[in-house]
Formats: structure tokens, C-alpha cells, sequence
């Protein structure tokens, strides 16, 4: 695959949700948005302007959204619930547990505002367990792409495969990693560099993150292997398998460190008995008010603190 | 213990409905009210049953829904039992998952599943789980079992029905206790904004909670009047009276006036089993041998008038 | 970017006293109608100028609820600015935390906080966070920022007081939007149950949510009839008159009746600010600088009568 | 310590919450119980009986719930919320998130029903991924005891110490384990065997099992070493970290094996690069109505599971 270097041009993933839903609800009239009335800034606004009989919007009753949500998906309907992350896995989720996920309903939850981009709207609306307690729940699967066109394509892949998934988007704008005609397939993780030394396995905007250091870390003649995880459930086993031989890996998620990627990878080493993990996230702390790269900063989750790790790796 | 070969029994509906009616069509149009009734202390009957041999499930709120229950599967619901999933059938959502056993009791007297597999209830392997599973019991439109969940489903059901232009009905029970649930509210909420006349909730209103009265442990007040103020089509009615039953499916609640309705049905928890009325100690408890027995008994007697 | 400094200068509270007020002690029971009108002018000001600052912030809300706000910080509340945790102080929580702007401006002109350290609003290392976070500001009885839960916990509040006897009141203010959340109804019933004349529930009616007006997203219809069938003491004003608002708070609010209360308040969303009156858009967007100017030139001329 | 060889007698951990919040109660006016609707089934009649204006019931409204404990905690107030773990962690997730850790508010939640234990009322109501979820939020302490002594003891740690914790009980009688002396703290394992071929680390109802496997294991001369690990967060990595010289580590545990006490430990073992662990828990897959003890085995929780991972991990 190609990664575009140097990216310069940035858009926000949740743009993705609101040109991609609209892409599907042309070609599938069974696809609903449910709004929460955060429509606008979820992006919905073109797809209601056109298929304003496949929206709804309950308001501000996130609870209900998920219910009815449930009702359309037993009638054939693909809904996607939209809302930011922190309700849309929290205000919502023993409604997602058994009215969802129990009886396997093709339900979607697509949210914005996901892990810390939320950055001046302080610690209430940064989401940064959302991921891992989706993860919670038996028959979800679970998605973060990297980038813009990653993201509209994990958005297609979800809205074709049956059952419940939940979409986590960035509320903030975030460079473009992938060319526009990549593939990519829910549970399998892209490979974007190959490597001995050191493994990242990364997801959502960290990706780029990872890919910087990467390269810093390749100037210095360290070679790294690099996989954008977008699917942390089900999770690509097998790929974490493939890091084991090199040994030292490191995983970078804008999440808390606990329940989200760093933990999926952490399981599949622990089981293995091989190789040792760096997991680089939000260090189990609240946010707070501040710019998006500066809570990134706080938590330790730059290019720097990547290098750093994998260095500390490397002479252990 | 069983395993397999009960739950392919449960799917032979033919034979249930050649047991109990001697006719493989059910002719909904023709059932009397006395017939009804008579369903009714039937279900009652298999509910308690189910209970007893499971040593384990809910009688009370069971009992005050049956005569309900009864209307909504032996005349009203145009359901086809073997076709449970249908598309152009009416829905019925008890998003009161606990009184399960009186709906599984209407699915096998209405044919979806055979007479003796009900009583399996609660076992390993059966298709008759402590709370409606829709994934493995024919007949059950939505699992349930977490209170004020399910009438946000119906709705959902009701609006997928209203979009398609279907002429379907979506039909739901909620308890008064689950009443005190906030997302009860938020789909009564949105039942009204999307005009929903194709949805019909009821409140099987028999005054008890686990913990006791509703009027005690979180009153209700007037649910009448709560459903009114968020714009329901409302009314109350003696929730053992079929005659009234009857009566307001037949013109209450055929109503086509962009109005979602409400029936609050006032109820006797326990009802038709004397020593189980209006006692919050039977919500949950199953009957011993010799309550079970003086249960049939009573419910044999059939319900004072 | 800043940090420690300023967070001390924060707790600085009495040098603001006495920049604006002329002495370290608030007087409450002088503070006249046309004070609280200036201070609600006040309010409005520093509010937007916050959200200028920060180029982030809520606005619309902020600006209906300010004249409310005032009467509530310099009139009603007794609360001590120099000791924000004493015990028996009135309580105020802000559900719609959103609008955090306009209680900031309130604890900075009643002393909890210094003056000038609001216009950090959002910035790293301020304790004026985009949501009320009880951890950071001096003055705010408990974190909000996520709908419909704010009122719960004033509940609690209120039922704390009523069971050790605590003269304290606890005043809660919720948006129309947000009484769409079922939890909203959770805590009226809770309320009502516990009989908490102690609590005062003023709803920011000003008919705008997110996504538009309340009645296109998800329609309120009548809120004084929806409280009044749950159980509260309801009555509805103009949010914006300051002589009603004092009116209510003197006499209905006052009201040791065993009943809760609540105050719908007609309001404007934008109020005073003209071009952001009654336009969702300004919810949550902040002013560029040609608009900023406007507002605060609009602000300067007072509102008219 | 002294475990107390083939038990016979059983109690129902709730039971130990409805004892020890009386005694709580009448040690300190400020323990208030706040309950849903379910407090008869979740013991709280003797406390209701002896201090009802200690006593709040909102009915079924968790969420509201949530907030009234927050609201009270405010105030100086020690509120247990009590219900079941399904509900008292998916349906108030969010309110405990933002009103209780994000202000790090002094309420514990104390639920019953915990894991596979509501056996015959269905998957709907078997909590199998609360602890995961409340690991989740900063702030949060998460433990379930493994009988009714060290239960008690442990709510009244609980009480004792500043902060939101969640507790776990069993609705079904378990045996008893644990001395009435015993002592336990929260966040250290209490070790029950010390051994140098195999580690278990086991919580909840699932020590008893890790007793009896590690018994018969000895019996065949392998050497055990068996920690109960009633605290999941904070995790006590030291005594994790004290196994991992042994190298093989199996965890058991009556939950998902994601997010539970498997990744907690996987967590450690992973980033020490030492070590390997086999996990016995649900198979992140719904209950469904059934005895207990079946749900265990359908989930490969037994005795003789235990024995088979270790003898698996031994063989590699
Ligand atoms: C969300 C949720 N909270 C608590 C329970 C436990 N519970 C089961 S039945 C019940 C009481 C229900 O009362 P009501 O709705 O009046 O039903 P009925 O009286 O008809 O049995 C409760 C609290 C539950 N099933 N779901
Ligand atoms: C639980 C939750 N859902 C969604 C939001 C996003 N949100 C912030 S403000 C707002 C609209 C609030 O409307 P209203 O309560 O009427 O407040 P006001 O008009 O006074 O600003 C929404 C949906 C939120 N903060 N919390
Ligand atoms: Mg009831
Ligand atoms: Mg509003």
C-alpha cells in the first residue's frame, strides 16, 4: 500500500461519516440515521437534506435513539445511531448490551467527538473509554480508522457486513494518510511498513503519529515494522501474531490504556508468552480543557514518546 | 436436563394447534369474549404451571396481564404462527420481559410452539429464557427483560411501519413500576412527535413493584394524566373486564388520528390466584406444591365477576 | 497558554470584591431589581466576551439564562464567597452545564473568583472549564455537562438537607432541550416522592435546541403541565422580567408546601444580542470580532423594556 | 492465612453486603443505601428496617440512581447504591462516569447478581463485563471477594476508604473460604498457596475452584501458587509481578475474559515481556438460562479446566 508522506491535507473523520452516509443511503434506501440532536455537528446535515424519510432525530434521549434504533433493525432497516462518543457508548450502553448486541441486531453507532479531540470542551465529553467498553459486549465489533478515506471505507465495509458496530470518529480535522482507492477490511489489520526491529501497531489519527516515528526511527537505522489497527474487535490475532518473532511492540491509541487496543494486543502476548509491549494512551486519567495536541502531549501519546519507547524496548 | 431435540419439538406448531383447536387456521374474527375469557384462565394456568415446574419466574405481574394478553393474541394480532417473522404482522413487544411465561403461554395456545415445550421454561437448552429471547423463541419480536427498554423498540417497529407504509400494528406492555423508568418517557416522547397511531401501549397498572407498592416505594400518581401532558391518546379501563378490553381495541385504539395510544389498564397483581393478589411477595416467587395446586384449583374455579 | 499562577489568582476573590462592589460584604437583601437588571447586563457581557476569547463556548443559552442567573447570585443564593464549601450554603447546579459561560461570569461578580481569570475559559490549566467541573472552580456545587443528569444530583442534594434538617435550598436550572432526557422525569418523580419543597427547578424554556427549534426536533409541547402531572408546583413567567422573577422567587419559590417547584422561564436564546436571538446557529458557535464588537456595543444599550 | 479446607458451608455474597452495611449503618449516620426497586433481593431489608432515613428507594430509575448518590455525596454523605451489576453498571455508565469519577465523588456501588450467577433468569441478566466496564473509569476501584467473610470485609474497606468503588456479589450461595479473622486489603492479593510450577490468579466465587484445582494439582506434584485478586483495579502488579519468575499464570474469573482480571494480568505480564497466561473465563459470548454451575461449564470455568491449562502450560 502507499502512504502519502508529508500529508498535508487534513479533514476531520467525522466529515467521512457525513459524505459516506450519504453514499449509502443513495444506494440503500434501508439505511436510517438517527439523530441525537447533534445532526450538524455529526455531520448528518447532507444525508437528512436528502433522505429525510431515512432520518430520524429523538433528541436529546440517547437511550430511546438506541431503542428505536433496535426496533428499525428488526424490521430490515441499518440504522446508524449518531452522536458524539461519550454518549453514544455510555448514556447508551446497557440499551446497546441488550438490545443490540444480545439479539444481534444489525444496528451501527457512529460517533464523533472520539478520545481526547474534543479538547476544549474539557474531561466531560472527551471519550476515552468508549472503545474498550464496546469491546465489553459479545458480538460488537469495533472501528477507529486513521484517516479520512479509511474511515469512509470502514463506514461501507460496516454498513455491508451484518450486526452490530460501533464507528469512533475525531471531532478535529487530522491529516490524510491514504490514497483514496485503498481497501481495507473490518478485523484485518493494513500493514504499512515492514520491519525487524520494532513493531507499532496503532489506530485512529495516532497512526500518524506512529508513521512519523517510524520514519525518524528508520533514519536511524532502526527498522519498523507498522500496522494501522483499525478493528480492535474483532482483532486481527493473527497479525499480532506476525510481531511476536521481532519481540518489542508498542501500541499508541488516543484511549485509555486500559480495555482499548493496548489491552486486545496485550491479551495475544500475554497468551503467547512472547514479546514485550510499550502501550502508549491516555494514562487512565480524566481530560480536561485544552487543545487536542496538548492533551496528546500530557498522556505521553507524540512522536517523541514513541521513539522513546521503542528505544527503551530496544535496550532492554 | 434436555438439549436439542426439545427445542426442534417447539417449532412443530401444526400439532399444538390440531391439540387445542382442532383446526390448523385460527379464525381471530370469530373469538368471543367468552371465549377470550376462557383463554385467559388458560394461559393463567400453563403461566403458573411454567413457574412451578421451573421453580423460578414471575406469577404476579404474569397473572394481571393475562386477560390483556389474551385479547392481543386470540383476537387482535394479526400474527401468522407459521410465519413468526412475517413482515406485514403486527408486533408485540412485553417490555415487561419478566412476565414472560404469560406470553409464551399465549405463543403455544396461539400455535407458534408446541403445548408441552413451555414447560422447559428457564432450562438449559430451552427456547423459553427467564426473559423473551428473540433469537430463540418463534413468536418474540424484540428481546426483553431490562425494564423501559422495550417500548423505545416499539417505537422503532412502529416508525420502520409507518415509513414502509405498512399497514401493520405495534402493540406493547409496559408495567407501572417500569413506568418510573425515564426512558419510558423519551419514547412516549417520540411516539407523539412521529404521530404514531399504529402503536398501542398498555399499562398493566396492579400498584406493585419488587419492593412493594408504587404508591410507596416511587408513586406514580396519575399515569392517565402523565400520558396526556406528553400527548398520548389516553384512556383507563378495568384491565380484567374483557368486555372493556374488547371494547377499546375495537374502537379506541383503531383510531387513525396521528395520535399514538395509551391504555392504562387497571390490575390485580396475582389475579385469579387468591393468595397471590396484590401481593409484592409474588412478583418473583414460585408456588410450592400445595400453592400450586390450590393455584389450578382457583384458576379452574375461573375468575369471580 | 498558561498555568499555576493564574489558578491561584483565581481563589483571589476578595480584591474582586472590592473592585466592583466596593466592599468585602455582599449585601443580598439590598440588591434592587433595576442592580440585578445591571448585573444581568453584566453577565451577559463578560459571558460572550469569554466565548470571544476562547473562540469556543455556548453563547445562546448563556444569554437566555442570564437574568435568572443574576437574580439567583444577587439576590437569592446564600452562599459565601469566602468559604465556596461552606455547609449550609444554598446550592445551585447548572444541568445545562453547556451555558457554564454565564454561572462563571455570576461567581466572578459575586466574588467566588477573580475577574479577569475567566477570560481563560478552556484553556489548559484554567479552572473555567468548557463544562462546570466542581474539582477546578470554586463555586460550583457539582460537574455538569452531560444532559439531563444535573438534576438528579440536586435531588440528593435537596434530600441530604431535608434528612439533617438544613435550612439550605437547592436551586437547579435545566434547558427545555434537556428535559427531553428521561433521567429529567427520574429525578421530578424522585423529587416529588420525597417531597422536596427545598428544591427550585427553573426551566430555560427559549424553545431552541442543537438542531433547531424543540418543536421541529422533538417537541416539548405544554412543560408546566407535564411538571404539574408528575407532582410539582409549577407556574411559568417571562424568563427575561426581572420583576417576575424576583416576584417568584419571593413568594412561589418560598413555599414550604411539601412540594417541589418548578419555574418555566420564557426565554430568548441569544437574549439582548439581536442577531443571535432565536437562531439555533448560535448555540455553541463564538463571535468573530466584527460580531463581538456588535454585541457588546447591544449589550451596552441595555435591554429593551 | 488459612483457608478453610473443603468448606461445606455456603453463603450468598450479597448476604455479606445486607449484614455489613447494618453494621456500617450503625457505625456511622452518613452510610446511606440507595436502592432500585430491588432491595429485598439485594438484602437491604434489615438496613431499611433500621435506618430508614438512611434509606433511599427511587424506584426503577438507576440513572436517577446515580445521581441522588452523587448529589448526597456532596454533601458529605456515604451512599451505596445497591442493585443488580447488570444494571448498576450498563445503565448508569454514563452518570457514574461524569457524576461519580469524573468529580471523584465519595458512592459506592454495590451490586448483586454479579457474573453468570442469575443462572435461570437469562443472558439478559448475567453481568458478565461490569468490572470491565467500571475498570474503565479513572478513579474507580473494582472488587469482588470471594465469600462472604472477605466480602464483608472488603465493603467495609470499602466504605472506609475515600472514593468510587464498585462491588461485585454472587446472587448464588458459594461456599465458604475465608476465617472471620481474616484481613483484607483493597488493591493486595491475598496469597493462599505459595508454589513454584504454576500460578493461578483467581477473584470472586472462582477462588474456590482455583482452591480445589490447585489441591489436586499438588496431589499429582505440581506446585501452586493460587492468589485471590478480590481488587481488579487498582491491580496489585507486584504480586503480579511476583509470579512471573514462575513464568506460567493462569486467571480465572465469573466475567468476560475481556477487560476482567485476564487482560488486568495480561496487561503486566505483556509489557514485562515475561511470562505466559492462559485465561478461564466467559468466552465473551451471552449467557443464556441455565443452572450456574452449567453456565461455568459451558464456559470452560471448572476445576478440571484449570487443571487442564495448567498441565497445557507446563507441556510447553
Ligand atoms: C432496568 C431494570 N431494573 C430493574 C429490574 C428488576 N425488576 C424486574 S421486575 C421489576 C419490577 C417491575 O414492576 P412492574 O413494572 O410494575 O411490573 P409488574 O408489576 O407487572 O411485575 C424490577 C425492578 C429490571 N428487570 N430492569
Ligand atoms: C447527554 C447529552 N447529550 C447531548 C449533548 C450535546 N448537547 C449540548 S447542548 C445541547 C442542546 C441543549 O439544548 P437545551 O437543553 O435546550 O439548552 P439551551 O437551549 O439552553 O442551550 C446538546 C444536545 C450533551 N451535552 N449531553
Ligand atoms: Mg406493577
Ligand atoms: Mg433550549
Amino acid at each position: 500500500m502507499s502512504v502519502t508522506k508529508k500529508a498535508v491535507e487534513k479533514k476531520a473523520t467525522r466529515a467521512a461519516f457525513g459524505d459516506e452516509i450519504v453514499r449509502l443511503g443513495e444506494s440503500n434506501k434501508d439505511i436510517y440515521v438517527v439523530d441525537i440532536d447533534i445532526g450538524k455537528s455529526c455531520k448528518t446535515d447532507k444525508f437528512i437534506e436528502k433522505f429525510p424519510m431515512q432520518h430520524i432525530n429523538v433528541g436529546i434521549a440517547e437511550q430511546n435513539g438506541a431503542g428505536i434504533a433496535a426496533g428499525l433493525a428488526t424490521t430490515g432497516k441499518i440504522p446508524f445511531i449518531s452522536t458524539y462518543a461519550v454518549f453514544g457508548s455510555l448514556r447508551m450502553a446497557e440499551q446497546i448490551r441488550q438490545e443490540v448486541c444480545y439479539p444481534n441486531l444489525n444496528v451501527k453507532i457512529a460517533c464523533s467527538h472520539g478520545g481526547l479531540t474534543p479538547g476544549n470542551d474539557g474531561g466531560s465529553h472527551q471519550a476515552i473509554e468508549d472503545m474498550g467498553v464496546m469491546r465489553s459486549f459479545p458480538n460488537m465489533t469495533v472501528i477507529m480508522g486513521a484517516d479520512y478515506h479509511s474511515t469512509r471505507k470502514l463506514i461501507a465495509e460496516a454498513a455491508a457486513m451484518y450486526g452490530p458496530v460501533y464507528l469512533r470518529f475525531t471531532r478535529d480535522a487530522v491529516p490524510m494518510i491514504y490514497d483514496e482507492n485503498e481497501t481495507f477490511e473490518i478485523g484485518k489489520a493494513k500493514k504499512l511498513r515492514d520491519g525487524e526491529d520494532i513493531a507499532i501497531i496503532a489506530n485512529g489519527d495516532t497512526v500518524r503519529l506512529a508513521i512519523e516515528a517510524a520514519e525518524q526511527l528508520e533514519q536511524n537505522g532502526i527498522s519498523v515494522k507498522l500496522l494501522d489497527m483499525h478493528t480492535i474487535k474483532p482483532l486481527d490475532v493473527e497479525a499480532v501474531k506476525d510481531c511476536l518473532d521481532i519481540g518489542r511492540i508498542i501500541t499508541v491509541e488516543d484511549h485509555n490504556i486500559l480495555n482499548g487496543l493496548g489491552s486486545a494486543v496485550a491479551e495475544v502476548i500475554a497468551e503467547a508468552g512472547k514479546g514485550q509491549l510499550a502501550r502508549i494512551g491516555v494514562q487512565d486519567r480524566f481530560g480536561e480543557s485544552a487543545p487536542y495536541e496538548k492533551l496528546l502531549e500530557i498522556n505521553g501519546i507524540t512522536v517523541e514518546d514513541i521513539i522513546a519507547k521503542a528505544n527503551q524496548l530496544l535496550t532492554n | 436436563m434436555f438439549s436439542t431435540p426439545l427445542v426442534i419439538q417447539v417449532y412443530k406448531y401444526m400439532s399444538l394447534q390440531e391439540d387445542h383447536l382442532g383446526t390448523g387456521v385460527w379464525h381471530m374474527q370469530q373469538t368471543s369474549v367468552e371465549q377470550l375469557k376462557q383463554h385467559a384462565i388458560e394461559l393463567r394456568k400453563t403461566a403458573v404451571t411454567m413457574v412451578y415446574e421451573a421453580q423460578s419466574g414471575h406469577p404476579g405481574g404474569s397473572l394481571s396481564a393475562a386477560d390483556v394478553i389474551s385479547a392481543l393474541y386470540f383476537r387482535e394480532l394479526n400474527v401468522d404462527p407459521t410465519n413468526p417473522k412475517w413482515e406485514d404482522r403486527d408486533r408485540f413487544v412485553l417490555s415487561k420481559g419478566h412476565v414472560a411465561p404469560i406470553q409464551y403461554a399465549a405463543l403455544a395456545l396461539r400455535g407458534f410452539v408446541s403445548n408441552e415445550s413451555v414447560y422447559t421454561l428457564r432450562q438449559y437448552g430451552s427456547p423459553f429464557q427467564g426473559h423473551p429471547d428473540m433469537k430463540k423463541c418463534p413468536g418474540i419480536d424484540i428481546s426483553t427483560g431490562s425494564l423501559g427498554q422495550g417500548l423505545s423498540c416499539a417505537v422503532g417497529m412502529a416508525i420502520a411501519g409507518q415509513r414502509d407504509e405498512k399497514d401493520y400494528r405495534v402493540f406493547a406492555m409496559v408495567g407501572d413500576g417500569e413506568c418510573q423508568e425515564g426512558q419510558i418517557w423519551e419514547a412516549i416522547q417520540a411516539a407523539v412527535k412521529y404521530k404514531l397511531d399504529n402503536l398501542i401501549v398498555f399499562v398493566d397498572n396492579n400498584r406493585l413493584q419488587i419492593d412493594g407498592f408504587c404508591e410507596d416505594v416511587m408513586p406514580l400518581l396519575d399515569l392517565e394524566k402523565k400520558f396526556d401532558a406528553f400527548g398520548f391518546d389516553t384512556t383507563r379501563i378495568d384491565g380484567h373486564s374483557m368486555e372493556q378490553i374488547v371494547e377499546t381495541l375495537d374502537t379506541f385504539a383503531k383510531q387513525k388520528n396521528g395520535k399514538p395510544k395509551c391504555i392504562v389498564c387497571d390490575t390485580v397483581k396475582g389475579k385469579g390466584v387468591s393468595y397471590m393478589e396484590d401481593q409484592a411477595a409474588w412478583h418473583g416467587t414460585a408456588p410450592n406444591k400445595e400453592e400450586f395446586e390450590l393455584a389450578i384449583k382457583e384458576l379452574e374455579g375461573g375468575l369471580p365477576v
